[in-house]
């Protein structure tokens, strides 16, 4: 609350605005023109890098990271990291549950139910005691 | 309100009339409102706890039926979690006495804070029409697929608990910008009162890990109705996903419900020892660890779910790596009172409680979270010993401190330390006998969420039962003399208990604006070994 | 109040200075927008993982939205942010009909948005391509494509809640622009509503790569 | 282990067992000691420190670099320990050996069913050789169950649509409790079961017997014991309570209500019932009682009749 004078007002000038507007604009396009390239695996980074220019542009310029106190870049950094730690703890997880058993890894009927209604038009089978799935042994991934 | 208390110009008084509160501003008054709505719904949770205790106390059917015990079960811990504990300390005792402590007018947003009041009282609308509706029947936790296949009124207990999630958040938000923003001048982070750093602790969390919870409760309620696929497995779901959602919220939230209690705690030990407090850096410091490690740990709630072998050790490690802070805190604590002057004044019979109950509380986390004693012990009644000790052991004992200790100051009149005493002695030997015997009990195999068991288990349960009768008397004493001093209690006095935090040098009740200038510090939080023991001390008041 | 300096009316009376309220409201919002991070967050982690999970499925789904309309969109969007970023900077320089006009502008385009969306909506409706057990379309190989459009839809339609969010905020500072509330000393409502968009705008940066491009 | 376990854990039967009691009493005792340096502290600063009648200072001591390291260090170094010895016990309890016996697991509302490798069945009795690992190939047909057995200190959540693994090697012959503990509905806590641990020969025999067993017995007291062992007793009783399904007590040549119409409960009814329940559904009731076709032989289903008709009011 201090130093008075510089987060008063900073005003950008407008080309700066534009210029961010158009690099924005730009961006989409290569992204875009990209995505028709196979690259395989590499479609995913190379779109998310793009995106991700995209968006410290935005927060940067737009909301004035740049220029305003540190600590919003800090809370900005926060929420980005926290989710991406709940994206990967979660995956060592949902990655990894054929680690000692690839039986466990898949799960037993691939398709949901909706997909074996339609398949027959037989009304639904009351179930038995003993699944089917019991007997027939599912493929690991 | 009457006599000379009634001639000073104070918060309760000024303006009057109904609306003047349902429209106010005021911090103080909010945390009142807050203060009612909470204590409502922990003496409706503990009714609900006490009928559980009945209907245990044989096997078989005692009074209700196995649905009718699994709603009740179900109402009781949501009740608790979500309507209690979670807004307990900081949207109450906080919110009171956090801009106080600031020597601040008030929070850096008052609508934001009279909005998550209304919003409070929204979400618990939702809670209770799904009571009344065919109630939930699916535990506080409303796992998948169970949750998205009963008939009971999961939807709207669900959405109550999202609506109440969003006055969780703003209350966080509130408090962290007004600790940012709102301290007197002079004010550095290292002079704040412990207590305040813990509630900023807290809100880190909140903020962080409440919209989880939101995103989780919304995908749920889609999974009912579109059956969306993401947590039910006749639809392609994984309900194992749904338990990560779930905890990685409710992991973080058992520390929103802890650490404004060990903040509490803290006060009372400096203020009750009158002694410097040992350790502030620590104890601050570890508030801050405890939150951020917090949010790394959520899987040991699932070391048996058929979560990755990796997931599980991971998440076992971290977990231990919580009790290292904890334990500094416990330790700070121990050594304040070393070369102090104790009272035993009623809020200082709940702190030393607190350290007692927490300390078993705490430990027999260190059970659950090595993965192959947790293997035996989750989903047993170890585990519902373990949660009572350290929410109603832990956060209820500091809660219940911090309502005496700040009593005076909330209604400018003092409580019967007699029958306090006498309240105090019976919920903490209630308590025990309630939940050390579950510990056993849960060893024994005994699972939870049982309305039925095996003969084997009668006796345990029968004690523990009969604890719960005890535990339910205190509660009615320290009910009935509380509100009797509201009305008769002896004024009190702007500081009763020779404390040195700001909101003591503010008179009993506080006036609506809390400072007229913003107050000088003139010396820290805890520089008790400035000041004389004063002679007329609270221990024989 | 406690330094005696004047006090413009929107100075809350437990400020002491308009400094000390307009970083609080700053800080408040950020804070906010670190929420609605974390919600988003978890629809990127239920995207991550089904999509780990089944890579074809996810990829032979998503060649059924359209990356033409989900590019205009992302123009009118990044369009948006800009003009709402030069309202603000005409407010600063005490512009107000600039403002106004800007305002307006970011207003239209967010319709745009979102009558994009409908016919995109509408069209998968049309196809049966809807999300959880009402789908009903047979073309996508691989197994359960009816998550894809669960994704699909609660990420873009809680997307497009924030959008019409949006609208009513900017509307509102809208109005109190014209009715004259604000000038290049105060106008910390309308930087909020900015910031606001500008994440609404971030998130769609993202959302749009992931779904319609990479699937 | 002696035979009634110790104070808090039960006796222990199964080879992990002992690995598991000898961690948990590391921790108990290791948490013993803090929490009694915790209470020597309280009492003894509560007494020597008791506010005196006459004023003074306190200390102002805020520091101790040493006490602080200590009490960061000690409890670090004693929960990796614990951590360590935790994870590795884990594993063996994850890791099953080649040799061991597999036993398919499907938990469902609310009863257990195993199959055993040679294609034989029960219900709520698993029964294994002892001395022998087994493993457990476990699934569930609708919400999430637990599979646990306290003797043996081990437990796996029974998840619908994926396979989860457990096993176990019992030291003793014995029968031993076996409990659900993961909530899934009313029933939860009736989901209980026995593990019935024989001899090797004795299991040979019982597996070859196709567990039918009910020999030397009239038909009702086959019956009776059927009703218990294919988990009848889950859903219907035979006193006139109503539980998940209608009570048995004197059904038998009477009229019952049907959500559509109404049926005499004869011989046929009852084979029709039970066989294929989604045909006639008691008025009053879901339908969620599971068809035994396949899993009970003729005579089982005589006996079972014969049985319900000897249930007179
Ligand atoms: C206020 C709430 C609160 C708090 C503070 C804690 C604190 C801790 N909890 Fe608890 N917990 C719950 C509320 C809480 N818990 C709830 C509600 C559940 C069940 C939910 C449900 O299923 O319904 C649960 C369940 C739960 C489980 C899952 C059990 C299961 O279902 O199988 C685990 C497993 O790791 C665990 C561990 C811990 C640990 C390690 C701590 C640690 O933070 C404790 C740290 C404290 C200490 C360790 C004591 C002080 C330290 C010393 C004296 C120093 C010496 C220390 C060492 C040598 C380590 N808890
Ligand atoms: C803050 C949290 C909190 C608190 C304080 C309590 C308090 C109590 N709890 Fe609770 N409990 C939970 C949170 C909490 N609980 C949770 C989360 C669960 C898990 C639920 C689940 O499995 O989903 C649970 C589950 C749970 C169970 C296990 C049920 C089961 O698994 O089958 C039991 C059993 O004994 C129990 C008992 C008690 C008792 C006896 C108290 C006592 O301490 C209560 C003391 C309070 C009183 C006795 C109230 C006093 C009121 C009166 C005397 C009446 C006066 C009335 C008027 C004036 C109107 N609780
Ligand atoms: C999961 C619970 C469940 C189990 C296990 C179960 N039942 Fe049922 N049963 C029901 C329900 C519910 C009904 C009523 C709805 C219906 O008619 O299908 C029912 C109905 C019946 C009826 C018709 C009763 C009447 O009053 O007309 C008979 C006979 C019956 N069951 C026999 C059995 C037998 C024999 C077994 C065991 C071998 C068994 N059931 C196991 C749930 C169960
Ligand atoms: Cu099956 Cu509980
Ligand atoms: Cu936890």
């Amino acid at each position: 609350m201090s130093e008075h004078s510089k987060s008063h007002i900073h005003i950008l000038p407008l080309k700066t605005y534009l210029s961010v507007g158009a690099a924005l604009l730009v961006l989409t396009a290569v992204t875009v023109g990209v995505s028709f390239i196979p690259l395989g695996g590499f479609n995913v980074v190379v779109a998310l890098s793009i995106a991700s220019v995209k968006a410290l542009l935005v927060a940067l310029f737009f909301m004035h990271l740049l220029y305003d106190k540190k600590i919003f870049m800090i809370i900005f950094a926060v929420a980005i990291l926290f989710l991406a730690l709940f994206i990967t703890f979660t995956m060592f997880d949902t990655m990894r549950r054929g680690d000692i058993d690839v039986m466990q890894a898949a799960p037993i009927e691939k398709d949901a139910v909706i997909y074996k209604e339609r398949g027959s038009d037989s009304t639904a089978v009351p179930s038995g005691i003993i699944p089917d799935s019991v007997t027939t042994a599912p493929e690991g991934h | 309100m009457s006599e000379n208390i009634a001639l000073a110009r104070n918060y309760l008084n000024t303006p009057r009339g109904l609306k003047s509160w349902l429209l106010t501003l005021d911090h103080k008054r909010i945390g009142v409102l807050y203060l009612i709505a909470i204590m409502a719904s922990f003496f409706l949770g503990g009714v609900f706890a006490l009928l559980i205790r009945w209907e245990l106390l044989n096997p078989g059917r005692d009074i209700m039926g196995p649905d009718t015990y699994n709603q009740v079960f179900t109402l009781h811990g949501a009740i608790m979690i979500f309507l209690f504990i979670i807004p307990s300390i900081p949207a109450a005792l906080g919110n009171f006495v956090l801009p106080q402590m600031l020597g601040a007018k008030d929070v850096a947003f008052p609508r934001l804070n009279l909005a998550s009041w209304y919003i409070y009282l929204f979400g618990a609308l939702f809670a209770v029409y799904s009571m009344f509706s065919s109630a939930v029947d699916t535990g506080w936790t409303f796992y998948t697929p169970y949750s998205t296949e009963t008939t009971t009124s999961v939807i709207s207990m669900t959405m109550g608990a999202f609506i109440l999630g969003f006055s969780s958040i703003f209350t966080g938000l509130n408090f962290i910008v007004t600790i940012h923003k709102l301290r007197a001048p002079g004010m550095t982070w290292r002079q704040l009162p412990l207590f305040v750093w813990a509630l900023y602790a807290t809100a880190i969390i909140q903020v962080l890990a409440t919209p989880v919870l939101g995103i989780t409760l919304l995908l749920l309620v889609l999974e009912r109705v579109f059956g969306i696929g993401i947590f039910d497995p006749a639809m392609g779901g994984d309900p194992v996903l749904y338990q990560h959602f779930f905890w990685f919220y409710s992991h973080p939230a058992v520390y929103i419900m802890i650490l404004p209690g060990m903040g509490i705690i803290s006060e009372l030990i400096a203020v009750f020892a009158h002694r410097k407090i040992f350790g502030y850096n620590a104890i601050a410091f570890s508030s801050l660890a405890i939150a951020f490690i917090s949010f790394l740990v959520w899987g040991h709630h699932m070391f048996v779910s058929g979560q990755s072998p990796l997931a599980a050790m991971i998440f076992s490690f971290l977990t231990f790596l919580v009790g290292i802070p904890s334990g500094i805190k416990v330790f700070n604590w121990l050594a304040t009172l070393y070369k102090g002057s104790i009272s035993f004044a009623t809020p200082m019979l709940y702190a030393l409680s607190f350290l007692f109950l927490f300390t078993i509380g705490g430990l027999t986390g260190i059970f659950l979270g090595a993965l192959a004693t947790d293997v035996h012990l989750h989903d047993t009644y170890f585990v519902v010993a373990h949660f009572h000790y350290v929410m109603m052991g832990g956060t209820v004992m500091a809660f219940l401190g911090g309502i005496h200790y700040w009593w005076p100051k909330i209604w400018g009149r003092m409580y019967s330390e007699f029958w306090a005493k006498i309240a105090a002695v019976l919920v903490f030997i209630g308590f025990n006998v309630t939940f050390f015997t579950q510990f056993i009990l849960g060893t024994k195999g005994m699972p939870r969420r049982y309305y039925n068991y095996l003969d084997q288990y009668q006796p345990l349960h029968a004690f523990s039962s009969i604890g719960s009768w005890i535990l339910g008397l205190g509660f009615v004493v320290m009910l009935v003399y509380l509100l009797h001093s509201i009305y008769r209690g002896r004024p009190a006095g702007s500081n009763p208990w020779g404390a040195l935090t700001l909101e003591w040098t503010n008179s009993s009740p506080p006036p609506p604006e809390n400072f007229d200038e913003a107050p000088v510090l003139t010396h820290g939080p805890y520089d008790y070994d400035k000041v004389l023991v004063e002679e007329g001390s609270p221990a024989r008041a | 109040m406690t330094h005696g300096k004047e006090h413009p009316a929107y100075l809350a009376h437990h400020f002491s200075e308009v400094e000390q309220q307009q970083e609080s409201a700053k800080l408040g919002m950020w804070i906010f927008l670190l929420t609605e991070v974390l919600l988003f967050g978890g629809l990127f982690c239920f995207y991550t993982i089904y999509r780990a999970w089944n890579p074809d499925m996810f990829y032979n789904a998503h060649k059924f939205l359209n990356v033409e309309l989900g590019a205009l969109n992302t123009v009118v969007l990044i369009s948006s942010s800009v003009t709402m970023a030069l309202a603000i900077r005409s407010m600063q320089l005490n512009d107000r009909k600039k403002t106004i006009w800007f305002l307006v502008i970011t207003l239209a385009c967010a319709a745009i948005f979102l009558v994009v969306k409908y016919f995109e909506y509408s069209h998968k409706f049309h196809l049966g391509q809807l999300p959880g057990k009402f789908y009903t379309f047979t073309g996508v190989q691989g197994n359960n494509p009816h998550i894809f459009f669960s994704v699909y839809f609660t990420m873009t339609g809680l997307h497009g809640i924030h959008v019409l969010a949006g609208m009513v905020a900017i509307s509102w500072v809208l109005y109190r622009t014209v009715k004259n509330n604000f000038s290049a000393q105060y106008y910390t409502p309308i930087e909020m509503t900015g910031l606001y968009w500008h994440l609404v705008d971030l998130i769609w940066i993202f959302l749009f790569p992931l779904l319609y491009l990479i699937g | 282990m002696d035979s009634t376990g110790t104070l808090f854990m039960p006796p222990g039967r199964s080879t992990i067992a002992g690995e598991v009691d000898t961690l948990f009493y590391f921790i108990f005792y290791t948490s013993v000691v803090f929490f009694a340096i915790v209470v020597f502290g309280i009492t003894f600063f509560s007494i020597r420190y008791r506010r005196q009648r006459k004023a003074g200072l306190t200390s102002g001591l805020a520091h101790n670099t040493k006490l602080e390291i200590l009490w960061s260090v000690i409890p670090t170094i004693l929960v990796v320990i614990v951590f360590f010895w935790g994870f590795k016990v884990f594993i063996k309890m994850h890791v099953p050996p080649k040799d061991a016996i597999e036993i398919k697991v499907t938990g469902q509302k609310w009863f257990w069913t195993f199959v055993y490798p040679n294609g034989s069945n029960s219900l709520n009795e698993l029964v294994v050789p002892v001395g022998k690992p087994v493993k457990l190939l476990m699934s569930s047909r609708d919400v999430i169950h637990s599979f646990f057995v306290p003797d043996f200190r081990i437990k796996m959540d029974v998840l619908p649509n994926r396979y989860t693994v457990t096993w176990f090697e019992a030291t003793d012959p014995g029968i031993y409790n076996l409990f659900c503990t993961e909530y899934c509905g009313k029933g939860h806590s009736e989901m209980l079961g026995k593990v019935k641990v024989l001899p090797e020969r004795e299991y040979q025999a019982w597996l070859e017997s196709g567990s039918g067993g009910g020999e030397g017995k009239t038909p009702e007291e086959f019956g009776a014991e059927l009703y218990v062992s294919k988990a009848c007793v889950t859903c219907h009783s035979v006193d006139g309570t109503l539980l998940v399904g209608p009570s048995f007590k004197g059904i038998f040549g009477h009229v019952t209500q049907l959500e559509d119409g109404e049926a005499m409960v004869d011989e046929n009814y009852l084979r029709e019932s039970i066989l294929n329940p989604q045909a006639k559904i008691v008025a009053g009731f879901e339908p969620v009682m599971p068809t035994y076709q396949g899993v009970l032989n003729d005579r089982q289903l005589d006996a079972l009749i014969a049985y319900i008709k000897s249930l007179k009011e």
